[in-house]
């Protein structure tokens, strides 16, 4: 291993050195490989010297290009900039330069690395808190809240009387209150009679056949009467009974068409 | 807290000694409160460090959460923690949404109103289209009708009246109040026949709102 | 149990009167049991009846759970009951499997609690290195970081934030109950200083560009 112009002071610091790149690849960035190394220092991350982090860093670096190591970019603009910071830091300030001072870009770095350091700390202390789910727990059986979802239905008057105002414009010349307990339609009479046509083999009056009930209440009977009537034609027309009237306002008769 | 069970000999053996029971008691109300299954006697006393009493802790749970908002309950054979059952209420979130009563329904509320006792064959031969159950369902439901007596016609069809709760909705006194035919005139709801969907025309602005604010019942 | 209020008068109004604190203090048991997220004061009282002081409720009910197995916490603006630290022994059994975090998620999450609210171009200036979208995917989708308001600065970055579950998970009643907060603040650890000679963070000038470049990662 070719190492003559690597200036490190002992075989262990070497042998971390070499530790590292082979570790290159566990370093999550250039400040996190300087806040290794600045450890080998082994003082407080105030007092550092970043003078010679800058010259492990670029040792650390050159080491890495002799094994042939491909590094990424950051590191060799890091190392660029720390090259730059240690000429800042070795040479009389130029009178001409108004940029930062060495000092003071020496003094952010070793804050950058400090505050990473802390961030680390803490992260570390943070994980190390009881964690939900871990050390302490929640119900196990939470209870849903339902939902529950009412609906209210609501209408006003004005709607109320609209709402009849519409119905009663609809047929205004109408009964509103049809009493149809005392209508009988001619499907009604038409169904009744059907069912018993087969029982009239003779000669029989229509009013007859008016249902129980429906004889005295003059209203009920007229319209029974009619619908009977109207029921007793279509019956038939369709050839089920024969009718017959012997005169004027005589009584209607009817019986079954007798069948063939 | 700290007391220590009498029958346990000092020294070493007092590693392996149980808990006392009131902490006993903290284990079992951890156990029972983040297992989300009923846990046995033989569960708990499996968890609890050696030596513990699942069943005498759990008496102890059951009595402190007695009358709490939270209870400790049998289930078969096993336990479980619960929230009181009067407070089941709290479980549950409301939303209320208010929704405009359907065209028939309204319709079917007015004949209902204006002509009671009315059978639901009188309803139809008005409206003069059939009244589906739901609608009636519905009305009978917020409790704004219900049955009347029976009519005594063939057939003895059931009658529908208003209630109380409809008259207080509605702010009258008694369905008698309802305007007559010929105030419903004079309003101008009987004039002439709106379009399907259209309010009524012929209500200026001023009088529908007057007769609003009359009539309405914010509640 | 029963005691009225003395300043409601009987009748009609002790139907809206609020129950006693002792009953409203069962309630906010109930729920928080109930509950394995947080509550907040509103929704406490948006729940119980009307007129209830959630808070004054929360005040009775810590106290009362006190030293128990499991323990009412505050976290953020809400509550929540969660089994003592000290139990979770017990709680193997329950134990959740959680996906290791990677050591860039655990720093970038310790970073944005620290220095909330913090861009993503702050966060790398602390870390030194790009910050990858699938780091911050997998806090944003674990729901202990959330975006925060923009930063006033040219290009309006967005800015990171912990969440409620952040603070829920790690037992932590707000951001500033974060282990040694205030002794990184007093060191000036928490304050985002501009590298010399760059005038303000974000706006950067061509002498400065190296090192805007040495430690931006265009992603």
């Amino acid at each position: 291993m070719p190492d003559g112009d690597v200036d490190f002071e002992d075989v262990e610091a070497r042998l971390a050195a070499e530790a590292l790149i082979v570790d290159v690849d566990g370093f999550e960035g250039p400040l996190d490989l300087l806040l290794t190394l600045s450890r080998t220092q082994k003082v407080d991350l105030r007092k550092i010297s970043v003078l010679a982090l800058a010259e492990q860093y670029l040792a650390f670096i050159h080491q890495a290009k002799s094994l042939r190591i491909e590094l990424a970019a950051d590191y060799l603009l890091m190392a660029a900039w720390l090259a730059f910071l240690k000429s800042r830091l070795l040479l009389p300030p130029d009178p001409s330069d108004d940029g930062p001072s060495g000092e003071e870009l020496a003094a952010h770095l070793a804050f950058q690395l400090e505050r990473l350091s802390a961030m680390r700390e803490s992260a570390a202390k943070l994980m190390g808190r009881d964690q939900k789910g871990r050390d302490f727990f929640v119900r196990g059986v939470p209870e849903d809240v339902t939902r529950v979802r009412k609906v209210r239905y609501t209408a006003t008057l004005l709607d109320l009387m609209q709402g009849y105002a519409r119905i009663r414009t609809k047929d205004e010349f109408r009964p509103y209150a049809m009493d149809r307990a005392h209508v009988m339609t001619l499907e009604q009479a038409l169904e009744r009679m059907r069912g018993l046509i087969g029982f009239a083999g003779e000669w029989t009056d229509l009013l007859s056949w008016l249902p129980e009930g429906w004889e005295t209440d003059p209203a009920r009977r007229r319209s029974a009467t009619a619908s009977h009537f109207a029921a007793s034609l279509e019956l038939a027309k369709a050839g089920a009974i024969q009718i017959r009237q012997s005169d004027t306002f005589a009584p209607i008769q009817i019986r079954a068409m007798e069948r063939g | 807290m700290a007391e220590t069970d009498p029958q346990t000999p000092d020294g070493l053996e007092s590693l392996f000694e149980a808990p006392p029971l009131a902490e006993q008691e903290r284990m079992v109300e951890a156990i029972l409160f983040a297992t989300s299954e009923t846990v046995t006697i033989a569960e708990l006393n499996a968890r609890m460090p050696h030596g513990s009493d699942g069943a005498q802790a759990i008496e102890l749970l059951k009595k402190r959460y007695e009358g709490r908002g939270v209870c400790v309950v049998k289930v078969g054979d096993a336990f479980a923690m619960r929230t009181a059952p009067d407070l089941g209420f709290l479980m549950r979130k409301e939303t209320v949404e208010t929704r405009k009563l359907s065209r028939a329904a309204i319709e079917t509320l007015a004949i209902i109103a204006y002509h009671q006792p009315v059978t639901r064959a009188e309803i139809e031969e008005i409206r003069g289209v059939s009244v589906s159950r739901g609608t009636v369902d519905q009305l009978l439901e917020l409790e704004w009708i219900r049955f009347g007596r029976r009519r005594m016609t063939p057939g003895r069809p059931v009658t529908y009246v208003v209630t109380q709760d409809f008259l207080d909705h509605f702010g009258l006194e008694s369905a008698r109040d309802l305007p007559g035919v010929k105030e419903l005139r004079a309003a101008g709801l009987l004039e002439s026949r709106p379009p399907p969907g259209e309010p009524l025309p012929g209500e200026d602005e001023d009088h529908d709102e007057n007769q609003a604010e009359m009539f309405e019942d914010e509640d």
